[in-house]
């Protein structure tokens, strides 16, 4: 029982917590990297405690589908922080997790959050929404296909069995398998958590935009649940990324509360290792048209693809 | 006796060739009165011997309709039909008369063909007579087939009915008394709707020839 | 009775003749056909008491069984109701100036004629009087087929006279070789006596008989239908006035029909098998259906259309009794019935719908729903009941046949049976399903009903086929299994 | 009292009962021809009870699995006609799926038949809708392949009138005509294969065994079912009738249609492939499972081009068929593998999936239904704003658009998951081809919900949200309350499934147990796969129920610390940013078109699209007088598939019948006298 509310805790208030700084992180990369000084690491933190503050403007065209979609698309958020452990050393009793489960909790807020961009009636909405329609119709199967294949390989489609079994591999990223689906899951996160090459998180320019197109009509405590449930899912998914390559708990040898503190320290590096690579992906990188994203998503699924045939090449 | 037969089988067969080798209307009908003759002649003979053998004489009288009917009075219509409607000379055949006639002896040779080996009828002498009957039914049909004119194919159909009545006298001597009745009451009939029919035509379409009125296809 | 039923109709001719009020003669038509009816009933009565019937008068040329029995019934249940439905047709016709009442008359004449001579083909037991009959049938149709003395019926009918007539005569040299095999077994008395045939089958003369049965099929198959000797029939049937076109297909070709059963029993029962004869039956009846797949689809005339079915369902019936097998020969006999009265039914509503229209090209029609309420929901479930759709008769009936053929392991032509139906029922749909639907219907014309009698008379029918294609009363079962009997032999 | 139902239920009276009450409900409709409003108001009512009934048998018949006597109905003296009626669990769950989608179809159409009177003949409506559901009724509880195949016809033949029932549109009358087409063609394979096992058993009882019939027929039989029972269920390349007709018959009789009658299908391959023949070959699966995914993707790639509502569900019939078609073909991989348990777990997604279908498309139908009756038009982009006119009608159709994109927490997903976790048990080390048949699957599932998603989030957005497109839409009005309440249990249904799955996956198992004769349920709860894969397929390894919990209190706490730590939620109204333009109006919004088009031309190879500009010029370039701008896609199959075929065949007969039926009458003669050789040579050389 305590061991699953330290799971409740350490999973909501960490990655909730956590999840804001990424975001400053890799900004400050891309500052320093043009010889910048960049805004604050913490600064995302003030603009979300500034917006929980302020008054929101709604648009009156729109209906109850646009005021309760940022407390779903935060709520589905959350949900999949919990579905993806950050340490293994805490035992879940609460065996929900599933990676088909997880994309298609997500799915949810997604479809809320398109729903929601329509709603008002405005032109960017529906832009905003259209494409990302197609985006995430394109990557949705290299996702499943890349998490299955490594769920074969675990004999789980579980999340917390592949983590844990993903400890016993010794360093998971020379193995061809492992890479080719690394490399997969890269490109689906870069366009999940719409970062360049795919979207461009920082410019309101409705030629590029998609994401923050259908952001536009929000503003106040609405729009801060946004940017956080996007943080959140930014987190949730690099989480997956570091947890199942760089596994890392099998290195600790102790056991008890300093043993989860340790594992969770070495886990905020990874993320910070993770954070980096964005970060220079996105300085070395330039947006791609709209309708070359199809070749990036294509790229991604013949990886995953590739990466199953490895499977069963190298017989799991 | 069977060689009268015989030989009459074959006159009916040269009937036929004759009349495949007419071109002119007028002479169909008389061709065809002279094979009718014959048919008349075949069943007297066989009338007369059926009489001298148990005292029947229902051959004899369908020898007597068959005269009446076939030798003297369709012919007459035919020529008084023939008469009747508008005709003018011109080329009343498919393929040219040669040709038919080599057709013809083909007929012949497909109909010994046919029956040489069927068991029961090679037994006996009624082989050739059959087979020749036979044939003058093939060519009657082929006749049909090959005459443009309404007459034509009246007189073709004739030639049949001679052929088929040759072939019952030869095979059985003579049907059942009201079946022969039968038949030749229908063929009566028969021709004389075909004739009435032949009025028709000549009135709607201002011809008989029959290759002209093809407007019902499909 | 049974010389009522054939002295009836004679003497409605005569009647005809002597009496020249209009409505005299419908009246004498309908008292006909009714009494009629009401003789075949105790003819079936009695078949289904004693088995047959045979009257030792005139040589005992008159013999009724269980087989012809059926086909007597069809004959009589469609001509009365041709003869309801004509006193309707008629009558429009006269008010619209397409007839006189003298022609009137003759159209009774003949009409009655040819239900006599068709009577008399199936009540007698000698062969070559069936075929003197049958001969007749030609004969007194002839001028009925030409009726309306239009071109193109003139043509109808000189194709129809000329052809039929060399087919029948090539069915005579058929008898007689018949007779010839029975030369040496049967005395003069017997000749051509089926009865007598039946029971000396296994002593005539195979070969010739092989000879005979070829012959009889061309020549009765002209008659009936059957491809390749059927081409007068779509002509014949789209000129005629529709009640004869029903006669023709509702009666005419199950009479044909009845002359090749007879005369298959014969050889078989010969021959002990039904190797020789069947494999001709299932390949003419193969090209009939196969003729009609590939025609119906680009008709442009409805009553040609219904004509080209009519081709189908026959050969459908001679595939059935080629396979000779007690199945394949109840399901035969059972589609006979069941095609002539839904046949019957279409041919009746064209002739309603020929009436409303003035023609029988299908692309100058439409709107048959409004224009004529009853008659057009008739059709089109008169349609999907020729195209072998439940709950209508035909579909039982095929269901047997092909069962009977799957039965024999004979995929080939049983798969093909299935396909070449669906192919026809297609055809039907995308030629004659664009008639009943649209607005535009022409200005001059009201819509309703015009022949009253005619509608009655097709409602009862689509009643008819709609219970028999569930359920069929015990006595039509216990009659159809004796003619089956009677056909194989017991 | 239940021990009475039970015996009751034994007899098979209950399901005789709710038949005869159908026939009832039909003869009623056409006595009270004359008055529309009573005949409506009866013949639904008799119609519901009869479901009721009916629901109630099922569910009886289902808890006692006992083979039931098969029952005649009556004599009918015709050789091979048996009309008997026999049920064993998989009918019966069938007829549960029906009953279930014929009692809120009934209800709805109290409300939505009102439209029609005074106009159309509503009790003739009435009389196919009633005799419509009792011959479906029927085909599932048939007891014999001669009555199946009856009762099949009969259903045809029905829903033919039912498509052209509005029969003065000209494209009506053409989806009648394609439909009735396809399905007869469809028909006569299956007769085909009825036969084949008729000529080697000697009997049309489809419950009895097949060991007579040699493998190779098997073969075929199975091709032809697999063709017939496809024209039915509207699989890819057979699909072309299904989006005309679906759309020209009356919205409340295409929920039938799309609901159920589309699963006879499925009912039929269950039935007869994997009941009678006991899947045979390996092969048998891996057809199905292709033909499963290509109907999948591209049924769903189809709907999200389509504008017309009604099309778009339609397409979408053809994606969920797609998407069951794949649990069956895992089921019979198995089964042909012998391996019961994954066997009965596809099945098991598989019938969950039919059902699920059943309510969410049948709800989508009656919603699409509500709109027509509300707007007047099948068109969505002439719609927008409804969510304001019609609050009810628009939350249970955004429940059915989410149930059908498999979003948690609705049943479309669980019967989803329930096929991954089959496709993921259906790769195993050694058989490459069916791992990769299997990984492919796994893509198209994912990548068909994905579009589904983005197809719904079109149909909802562009039709319920925004500005109105249209003044009809501006005066909409909320439907009458049984349209409502009809559409509310189907999406009560949905969530209910949807969050407490358990029930109805043992409801399915069952079924699929006395199939195959082993329970997937059973082995679920005592971790069964532990070897394999440590997931349980049952309510505790997904728990809809927690994670719809979990949502919950997520979004209280949020509530609940925003408002502590800042305060009340202060809100402002204000007009749509419209970039310092006066207002924004609707024609500003983005069209259905507009959102579809990233999709267009990322999947043009598939569409073939066309688009024409017309720009109208007014005095001066900059300002013209209109501008019409319209896109189209290309029907490949129709294109390439169906009208060479159709072209070829009528050319042909027309060159044939002039050159047979020349007219000349010598050339008939010559047939006689040609044909009169042919015999006599045959009779010579024989």
């Amino acid at each position: 029982m305590s061991d699953m509310i330290l799971y409740f805790i350490v999973q909501t208030g960490f990655v909730i917590l956590a999840a804001p700084l990424v975001n400053g992180i890799i900004k400050k990369i891309k500052a320093l990297s043009q010889k910048r000084t960049g805004a604050p690491v913490l600064q995302m933190y003030y603009d979300l405690f500034k917006l929980f503050k302020k008054t929101s403007v709604v648009s009156d065209v729109s209906s109850w589908i646009f005021r309760v979609t940022p407390y779903i698309v935060f709520a589905t958020a959350v949900a999949a922080a919990m579905i993806v452990p950050v340490t293994t050393l805490i035992k879940p009793v609460w065996n929900t997790g599933d990676v088909i489960l997880l994309v298609y909790i997500l799915a949810l807020g997604r479809f809320f959050m398109m729903l929601a961009a329509l709603d008002t009636g405005s032109t960017f909405g529906g832009m905003g929404a259209s494409r990302e329609a197609m985006i995430s119709a394109l990557i949705e199967p290299s996702i499943l296909v890349s998490l299955i294949t490594v769920g074969l390989i675990a004999k789980s489609t579980a999340v917390f069995p592949i983590m844990t079994f993903m400890q016993t591999v010794q360093n998971p990223l020379i193995h061809p398998v492992y890479l080719m689906i690394f490399c997969a899951l890269l490109i689906v996160i870069i366009a999940e958590t719409s970062r360049i090459p795919v979207d461009d998180p920082s410019t309101h320019l409705e030629l590029t935009m998609v994401h923050e197109a259908m952001l536009l009509e929000y503003s106040g405590r609405s729009l801060a649940l946004m940017e956080l449930a996007a943080a959140i899912k930014q987190l949730v998914f690099i989480t997956l990324l570091v947890n199942l390559f760089l596994p890392h708990d099998q290195l600790i040898g102790i056991h008890g509360i300093a043993a989860i503190g340790i594992s969770l320290l070495i886990y905020l590096a990874k993320v910070f290792i993770a954070a980096l690579l964005i970060g220079i992906v996105e300085v070395n990188t330039v947006k791609l048209r709209l309708f070359s994203i199809p070749n990036l998503a294509a790229l991604s699924f013949i990886l995953s693809f590739i990466g199953f045939l490895q499977f069963f090449a190298f017989g799991g | 006796m069977t060689n009268y037969l015989d030989a009459l089988s074959v006159l009916l067969l040269v009937s036929a060739f004759i009349l495949m080798g007419n071109k002119r209307i007028g002479s169909y009908i008389k061709t065809f009165q002279f094979q009718s003759a014959l048919v008349a002649l075949l069943t007297g003979i066989i009338g007369i011997s059926s009489f001298a053998q148990d005292g029947r004489i229902d051959v004899l009288i369908i020898c007597a309709v068959v005269i009446g009917i076939k030798v003297l009075f369709i012919p007459y219509l035919l020529k008084k039909t023939y008469a009747k409607v508008a005709y003018r000379v011109e080329k009343d055949f498919f393929l040219n008369i040669p040709i038919l006639v080599l057709i013809c002896c083909l007929m012949v040779v497909f109909s010994y063909f046919s029956f040489a080996e069927t068991m029961g009828i090679n037994t006996g002498t009624i082989n050739n007579q059959i087979v020749n009957s036979f044939s003058v039914i093939l060519i009657g049909l082929l006749f049909m087939i090959s005459r443009k004119k309404a007459i034509g194919q009246i007189v073709g159909f004739l030639v049949i009915e001679n052929g088929i009545f040759v072939t019952a006298l030869f095979a059985t001597h003579g049907m059942p008394f009201i079946v022969d009745m039968g038949i030749l009451m229908d063929i009566l009939v028969a021709v004389i709707i075909m004739g009435i029919m032949v009025f028709r035509i000549d009135e709607k379409f201002g011809s008989i020839n029959v290759d002209n009125i093809k407007d019902l296809r499909g | 009775m049974g010389y009522v039923l054939l002295t009836v109709p004679l003497l409605a001719v005569v009647l005809f003749i002597v009496l020249k009020k209009k409505h005299l003669q419908h009246v004498i038509s309908v008292a006909a056909s009714v009494t009629m009816t009401i003789a075949a009933g105790f003819l079936t009565w009695a078949v289904l008491k004693g088995g047959f019937i045979e009257y030792s008068a005139w040589g005992g040329f008159f013999r009724v069984d269980a087989l012809s029995v059926i086909v007597i019934d069809i004959v009589v249940i469609i001509s009365l109701m041709t003869s309801i439905f004509s006193v309707g047709y008629l009558e429009n016709e006269i008010k619209h100036e397409k007839l006189t009442t003298d022609r009137m008359r003759i159209y009774y004449v003949l009409m009655h004629a040819f239900i006599f001579t068709m009577l008399l083909a199936l009540t007698v037991k000698n062969i070559g009087i069936m075929w003197v009959a049958i001969e007749a049938t030609t004969l007194a149709s002839a001028f009925l087929v030409g009726f309306y003395n239009g071109k193109e019926a003139i043509e109808a009918a000189w194709k129809y006279i000329m052809i039929c007539s060399v087919g029948i005569a090539i069915a005579l040299l058929g008898i007689i070789f018949l007779q010839f095999s029975s030369l040496a077994v049967l005395d003069s008395s017997q000749f051509l006596d089926w009865t007598a045939m039946i029971d000396h089958a296994t002593e005539l003369q195979g070969p010739t008989l092989r000879l005979a049965f070829i012959f009889i099929l061309v020549g009765f198959g002209t008659k009936a239908g059957l491809a390749p000797m059927h081409t007068w029939l779509p002509d014949a049937h789209s000129q005629a006035p529709s009640p004869i076109s029903t006669l023709m297909s509702g009666v005419l070709l199950n009479g044909s029909m009845y002359g090749i059963i007879r005369i298959v029993a014969i050889v078989n029962r010969s021959f002990g098998n039904s190797m020789f004869v069947g494999r001709i039956l299932i390949a003419v009846g193969i090209l009939s259906v196969v003729t009609a797949a590939v025609f119906i689809f680009s008709q442009k005339d409805y009553k040609r259309l219904l004509a080209y079915s009519s081709i189908e369902h026959m050969g459908i019936i001679a595939i059935a009794i080629g396979f000779f097998t007690p199945v394949s020969l109840f399901g035969g006999l059972l589609h006979m019935i069941n095609h002539s009265f839904t046949k019957s039914m279409l041919f009746l509503s064209t002739g309603n719908i020929l009436q409303k229209y003035n023609t029988r090209e299908i692309s100058k029609i439409s709107g048959l729903f409004k224009m004529l309420p009853v008659t057009g929901v008739v059709f089109l479930l008169g349609l999907f009941a020729i195209g072998g759709t439940p709950p209508f008769s035909v579909f039982a009936s095929e269901i047997v046949v092909i069962s009977a053929i799957f039965q024999e392991k004979n995929f080939l032509v049983g798969g093909l049976l299935i396909l070449l139906l669906a192919i026809i029922f297609t055809g039907i749909v995308v030629t004659l399903f664009k008639l009943f639907y649209g607005t535009d219907i022409p200005k001059e014309t009201p819509p309703g009903e015009l022949n009253i009698p005619g509608v009655i008379v097709i409602v009862l029918l689509l009643g008819i086929i709609t219970v028999m294609g569930l359920y069929i009363p015990n006595e039509l079962r216990i009659l159809i299994d004796q003619a089956v009997e009677i056909v194989i032999g017991g | 009292m239940l021990l009475v139902l039970k015996n009751i239920g034994e007899q098979n009276n209950l399901f005789l009962a709710a038949v005869m009450l159908y026939l009832i409900a039909a003869v009623f409709a056409l006595a009270l021809m004359k008055h529309h409003k009573l005949c409506n108001l009866v013949t639904n009512t008799i119609c519901m009870a009869a479901a009721l009934i009916g629901i109630a048998a099922a569910i009886l018949r289902i808890s006692t699995d006992t083979i039931l006597t098969p029952v005649t109905i009556f004599e009918s003296r015709i050789t091979f006609l048996f009309l008997e009626i026999k049920i064993d669990q998989l009918s019966a769950f069938f007829v549960l799926c029906l009953s279930v989608l014929v009692l809120c179809v009934s209800i709805y159409s109290i409300g939505y038949n009102s439209h029609y009177y005074q106009k159309r003949n509503v009790g003739f409506f009435n009389f196919l809708y009633a005799s419509f559901i009792m011959s479906m009724l029927m085909v599932i509880i048939s007891g014999n392949a001669i009555f199946f195949y009856l009762s099949w016809e009969a259903m045809s033949l029905i829903s033919y009138f039912l498509v052209i029932f509005e029969s003065e549109h000209e494209e009506n009358r053409r989806a009648g005509r394609l439909y009735i087409i396809m399905t007869h063609l469809g028909t006569a394979f299956l007769l085909i294969g009825f036969m084949i096992m008729f000529a080697y058993t000697q009997s049309f009882d489809m419950f009895g065994s097949s060991e007579l019939i040699p493998e190779m027929a098997k073969n075929l039989m199975f091709i032809c079912f697999l063709i017939g029972f496809g024209t039915k269920a509207g699989v890819i390349p057979l699909h072309i009738w299904l989006p005309y007709a679906h759309p020209a018959a009356p919205s409340n009789v295409s929920a039938l249609m799309s609901g159920f009658m589309i699963k006879t299908a499925i009912y039929g391959l269950i039935r007869f492939v994997l009941c009678y023949l006991q899947v045979q070959q390996v092969w048998w699966g891996a057809v199905i499972l292709c033909i499963g995914i290509v109907s999948a993707v591209l049924g769903v790639a189809y709907a999200i081009m389509e504008h017309n509502i009604k099309r778009l569900l339609a397409f979408h019939s053809v994606e969920n068929i797609g998407i069951i078609l794949i649990g069956l073909g895992v089921s019979f991989i198995a089964a042909a593998q012998n391996n019961d348990f994954l066997s009965g777990l596809a099945l098991v997604a598989a019938l969950l999936h039919t059902f699920n279908h059943a309510l969410f498309k049948g709800g989508l139908f009656l919603g699409a239904g509500s709109l027509q009756y509300a707007t007047h038009t099948k068109d969505i982009e002439k719609l927008g704003g409804l969510i304001h006119k019609m609050p009810v009608t628009a939350v249970m159709v955004l429940c059915f658009s989410l149930a059908i994109s498999a979003i948690v927490p609705f049943n479309g997903f669980i019967s989803e998951w329930l096929t991954y976790q089959a496709l993921f048990l259906n790769i195993n080390m050694g058989m490459a081809g069916q791992n990769i048949l299997s990984i492919l699957s796994i893509a198209a599932l994912a990548l068909s919900g994905a579009l589904a998603a983005a197809c719904f989030v079109k149909l909802f957005g562009i039709s319920f949200l925004g500005l109105p497109r249209s003044d009809d839409a501006a005066q909409a009005k909320e439907v009458p309350l049984a349209m409502n309440i009809g559409m509310g249990i189907l999406a009560a249904l949905c969530l209910i499934i949807g969050v407490f799955p358990a029930v109805f996956v043992k409801l399915a198992d069952q079924v699929a147990g006395s199939i195959l004769g082993a329970s997937v349920v059973e082995t679920l709860q005592s971790g069964f796969m532990s070897a394999t894969v440590p997931l349980a397929v049952s309510e505790n390894s997904i728990a809809p129920a927690e994670i719809l919990a979990a949502l919950a209190v997520v979004i209280l706490m949020v509530l609940l610390t925003l408002r502590l730590c800042f305060g009340k939620l202060k809100a402002r109204k204000y007009g749509t940013w419209d970039c310092g333009f006066e207002s924004i109006n609707a024609r500003m919004q983005y069209t259905a078109t507009g959102f579809s088009k990233p999709i267009r031309i990322v999947l043009s190879i598939l569409y073939r699209p066309g688009r024409k500009v017309v720009i109208e010029k007014g005095e001066s370039d900059y300002f013209p007088k209109s501008v019409k701008y319209q896109v189209w896609t290309e029907p490949i199959f129709e294109k390439y598939l169906y009208n060479p075929v159709i072209r070829v065949l009528k050319s042909g007969s027309e060159k044939m019948i002039c050159l047979v039926q020349t007219g000349s009458v010598h050339v008939y003669l010559l047939y006689i006298f040609i044909s009169i050789l042919a015999l006599m040579f045959y009779n010579r050389v024989v």
